[in-house]
C-alpha cells in the first residue's frame, strides 16, 4: 500500500498532464487527476474533487491521501471536499507548487513514506531540482 | 408573521433571476481584476439550485438553503461555489428546522453565512471581497433585529448595507483571491463577489417584501 | 507591447493547461507553451522551445520574454536555448513554480510590468493565493 | 598517426550502436532512480546524430561532434540532452578544424566536454550523474597524454577511466537530476548518465582502435 495523491488543477490538462509526468517516476502510486470543472471549463468541481478524494481514500487503504492545489479557490474546493470525505482526517492538503510538488509527493510515495513524510516532500519542492 | 420556506424558495428564485440578468455585468467585473468568470459561475450555480428545487422540493428554509448550498458548491466552478456553498450550509444549520423565522432568526442566520465566508476563505474585513458586503450586511440585520424590527426590515438593512459595502470596495487593494495577484491595480475596480453578494440579499429583501410568511406546521 | 511568457513543461498537456489558465487572466500577453518532446513523449524538446522562444522575442518586439520552466532538464534545455536565441539578453529564466509562477506573472505582465518585474512575480509566487 | 574525421564518424556510429544494444539497460537504470527513458531517450538520440551524419558528412571531426552535438541536444528530450549536447559542442569547439589529433588534443577536449556537463548541469563530482564518469576519463587521458602515450591509449585510459567512475556511482547519494528526489535511496544504484558516458568512451577507444588515422589535409 502507498499514500494516494490526489491533484486538484483548474485545468484538467495541467491535471492529467502533471499525473502523467509523476507517473513515470513513481508507477506504482494511485495518482487521481481532479481537472476543470464538470462541464469541461476551466476551474474546479466539487464534486470531481470529491470523487477522486473518495477514489484515493479507497485505493490507499488507510494510508491516507495528499492533495495537491494550484489556485485559492482550488484550495477551498479541497478544503470543502475535505470536510465531506468519508474520512476527513485522512485528506491532507499540501501548501506546495502543483507540478513541482507533485512530482516530490509521488517520488516519497513510491518509496513508501508516510502520509505526513508525502505532504513535507510536495512543501519542500521549491525551484526545479 | 415571520418568513418561512416560502420566502427561501422565493429568494432562491429571486437570485436565481438577478445572476442570471447581472450575468455580463458580474463578468466584466471578474474581467477587470479577476478570470472575467463570475458571472458565468453564479449563473450556473443558480441554475442548479433552481433545478435541485424541483427535484425536492424542500419543506423548510433551512432545507431549501442546504439544497442551494450543495448546488452552488458543486456548480460554480470558482472560488465563489465553495464561498457561498460554506455560506448557505452554515445558514441552513443556523435555520436548523424552524418554520417560522423572526428578525433574529435572519440575523443569526446571516451572521452564520458571513461565518462560512471567514472560514472558507480567511479574508478579513477590507480586502477587497464578498466578505466586504457580508459584514455590513449582518451588523445592519442584527441591529434591527435589536430593534425589534421585523425580518422583512432586517433583510432590507442587511441588502442596503451590502450595496453600500460592496460599492465600498471599489478604492480598495485586494488582499485575497485572484484579484490579489494584480496589487495596486486592484484599486478602482468593484470585487465582483462583494456585487454578487449584494445582489443576493437584494434579492431576500424583495422575496421578504409581501411574502406569505412560514406554511405552519 | 507586453513582455512574452515562454512555458516550457515536460508535458504538452501542461504547458497548454498552464497557458489557458493564466490567459483568463491576461489576454492581451503573449503566452508560448513549449511542453513534451518533438515526438509527444513526456520530455523536452530544444526545438520546440526555440521556435517558442524566437515567436516570443518576435512578439515581445523588444520587451524581452520570462521563461518558466517545471523540472530541471527543463531548465537546463531552457539554458541551452537562451545560449542559441537570437537574442539572449532578452530570454529571462524565472525559478518559480511553473503553474502558479506562470499566472502571477502573467497578471504582472498584462499591468505592463517590464520584464524584471515580470520575472520576479513569478519568482514570488509561492503557496496558492 | 593521429585520428581524424574516420575515427569521429567511426566513435558516432559505434555509440548509436552501443546506445541501441544497451537500451533496455539504460532504461532500467533510470527506472531504479529516475522516469526510464535514458536509454529510449539516448537511442532516438544517436538515430538522429547518424541521419545528421548521413545527411551532411563532415569534413573533421570537428564538424562530426558539432552536427552531433545539435541533433543530441534537440532529440534525446530529457536532461541528456542539452549535456550531452553542450558537451559535444565544447569538444568540437576544442578540436576546431584540426585534421589529426593527437592525445594531447583528445584529453583537452574531453576535458572541454566535461566542462560543458559542469557549466549545463552545475553538479559537482560526488553528485551521481554522468560527471562522476567524465572527470575520471578527463584524467586518466590527460594522464596518458602528458605520459606521452598515443591518442588510442589516451582514450583507452579514458573509458576504463568512465567505466570504474560509473560503478563508483553506485553507493552515492544523488544531490542533482531526477534521482535526487529519492535522497537516500538513490543509493545502491548506478547513475544511468554515468553507464551511457562510460558506454560513449568506449566506443571511442574500440573507434580508435586500428583508425585509419586523419584524412590528411
Ligand atoms: N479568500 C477569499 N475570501 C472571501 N472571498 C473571496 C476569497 N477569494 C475570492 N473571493 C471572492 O470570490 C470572488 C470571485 O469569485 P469567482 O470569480 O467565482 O471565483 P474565481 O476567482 O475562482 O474565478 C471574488 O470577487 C471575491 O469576492
Ligand atoms: N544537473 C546535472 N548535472 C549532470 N548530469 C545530470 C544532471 N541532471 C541529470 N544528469 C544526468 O542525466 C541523466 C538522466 O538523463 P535522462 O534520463 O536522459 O534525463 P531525465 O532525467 O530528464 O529523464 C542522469 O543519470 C545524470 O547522469
Ligand atoms: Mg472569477
Ligand atoms: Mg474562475
Ligand atoms: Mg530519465
Ligand atoms: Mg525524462
Amino acid at each position: 500500500m502507498t499514500v494516494g495523491i490526489v491533484v486538484v488543477s483548474h485545468s484538467s490538462k495541467i491535471a492529467e498532464g502533471a499525473v502523467e509526468l509523476a507517473t513515470q517516476m513513481a508507477s506504482d502510486v494511485g495518482l487521481v487527476a481532479a481537472g476543470g470543472t464538470d462541464d469541461g471549463r476551466i476551474g474546479t468541481s466539487f464534486e470531481k474533487v470529491l470523487a477522486a478524494v473518495e477514489q484515493s481514500l479507497a485505493e490507499a487503504a488507510g494510508d491516507g491521501v495528499v492533495v495537491l492545489t494550484d489556485l485559492g479557490s482550488a484550495v477551498m474546493t479541497a478544503e470543502s471536499v475535505k470536510e465531506f470525505a468519508s474520512e476527513p482526517d485522512a485528506v491532507h492538503l499540501a501548501d506546495a507548487p502543483l507540478v513541482e510538488g507533485l512530482v516530490a509527493a509521488a517520488v516519497a510515495a513510491q518509496g513508501g513514506a508516510g502520509v505526513e513524510e508525502v505532504r513535507k516532500a510536495a512543501e519542500a519542492a521549491g525551484g526545479a531540482v | 408573521m415571520g418568513l418561512g420556506v416560502d420566502w427561501a424558495v422565493k429568494w432562491l428564485n429571486l437570485s436565481a433571476e438577478a445572476m442570471a440578468e447581472h450575468r455580463v455585468e458580474l463578468i466584466e467585473l471578474d474581467r477587470a481584476i479577476g478570470d472575467a468568470d463570475h458571472g458565468e459561475n453564479m449563473d450556473r450555480g443558480f441554475q442548479a439550485v433552481l433545478q435541485k428545487l424541483n427535484e425536492s422540493p424542500p419543506e423548510t428554509a433551512g432545507a431549501a438553503l442546504k439544497a442551494a448550498a450543495m448546488a452552488l458548491m458543486s456548480k460554480v466552478g470558482g472560488a465563489a461555489g465553495p464561498l457561498y456553498g460554506t455560506a448557505y450550509l452554515r445558514a441552513a444549520t443556523s435555520l436548523g428546522d424552524a418554520f417560522e423565522l423572526d428578525a433574529g432568526a435572519v440575523a443569526s442566520a446571516l451572521a452564520a453565512a458571513r461565518d462560512g465566508v471567514v472560514a472558507r476563505g480567511k479574508a478579513e474585513l477590507g480586502d477587497k471581497t464578498m466578505l466586504d458586503a457580508w459584514t455590513p450586511a449582518v451588523e445592519a440585520a442584527q441591529k434591527a433585529a435589536d430593534n425589534g424590527d421585523d425580518a422583512l426590515s432586517a433583510l432590507q438593512a442587511a441588502a442596503e448595507a451590502a450595496e453600500t459595502g460592496a460599492a465600498a470596495t471599489d478604492p480598495l487593494v485586494a488582499r485575497k483571491g485572484r484579484a490579489s495577484y494584480l496589487g495596486e491595480r486592484s484599486a478602482g475596480h468593484r470585487d465582483p463577489g462583494a456585487a454578487s453578494t449584494a445582489l443576493l440579499l437584494r434579492a431576500a429583501a424583495t422575496a421578504a417584501d409581501g411574502a406569505s410568511g412560514g406554511t405552519g406546521g
